[in-house]
């Protein structure tokens, strides 16, 4: 059963990963319109730390409603 | 296998079925409201984005009602099922 | 088989609603521009009845091709 | 297995893969198509429509054919299979 | 094992005509803006050619990275 | 089952989670870095476009991160799992 316990704990990852794909997909559309440089900015930075945060505030008052 | 067994199971199925749609509401739900309502995300949604949002969920479910009537009463036309 | 028959009857149910969402999405992005109420309204609904119709005449028009 | 039994099954096997690819193909120019040609969806299709559906049709199959082959020999070249 | 064989070779081209599929999608948007005719004319025929190439030589810059 | 055996199955494991992840990354990078830096596809890339897939690989890597960084602490401070 330890094996079993590692794959669902992995299982859990690959699940928080495939959502930072989409999260990240989503968040480029809307913080990124263009590159300039191979950095993050901190307007950048502070877009996709409020896109995400928003984002879950979004879907929890609609899971709620 | 009894009655009641055959119930809980077909139950159970429907069960699923019905949290699976749910979820799949929901994602689209907060995709497409929080694309139109949320443009620019700030550091908390301000009363004008959840005034939208909440509105715009409730056109959501029920343009998802209504698109559910016209297809289904379209495939019943076509006599495709 | 009664069990095998509800299955059936379930999978193509959620093969239908696969497709509303799918709908409901594109006609969505069609018909909705933004928000003002939580209603629909008749031009709104007119719109979403139109797209449905014509999405599925067109998929027809194009098997027939 | 005999050989005409192993033929009918590859025979499936590959009729199979030739519908869900003709389905795929379906649904993306009936997208894409009714995305172009049906921008303001009416009561029915004018004969407009109907005609930029069918001509985009036949171009996107045209498109998917070329696409089709330059990415073929682009894995030829590349020695990848 | 030769049905074994000929489905390991069906599979790999269900995987070659999904990412055709992928890349029309993707490369049509990038090169129909309307429809004229029922031909692809000589630059829309360069324009999907050269999407393909370029989309691809992107994908290997980034994997090299 | 050995540790030694168990270790290994382990490995195997979370190494095809991360060829998974990393794959569906680059996907995602060259889906919207190619959309980004060649609007217009030539006969071969720029040494503008080559520049910008570089440097627009790299933010789409460091967005990736912080994007997963912020959702963590999120799905944590609100006790989920």
């Amino acid at each position: 059963q330890e094996i079993v316990q590692f794959m669902e704990a992995e299982r859990s990852k690959a699940k928080i990963q495939e959502t930072v794909h989409t999260f990240t997909n989503l968040c480029w559309n809307k913080c990124i319109k263009k590159v300039n440089s191979a950095q993050l900015d901190g307007s950048e930075q502070q877009c996709f730390t409020d896109c995400v945060g928003r984002y879950l505030d979004t879907n929890i008052d609609i899971v709620k409603m | 296998m009894s009655a009641a067994l055959k119930d809980n199971i077909k139950k159970e199925i429907a069960a699923e079925l019905a949290v699976a749609n749910a979820q799949q509401l929901v994602t689209k739900m907060t995709e497409n409201c929080f694309d139109m309502c949320v443009p620019k995300p700030g550091s908390s949604l301000s009363a004008a984005e959840k005034n939208c949002t909440a509105q715009c969920a409730q056109k959501y479910i029920m343009a998802w009602n209504l698109v559910s009537r016209v297809y289904i009463t379209k495939l019943q036309q076509s006599g495709q099922r």
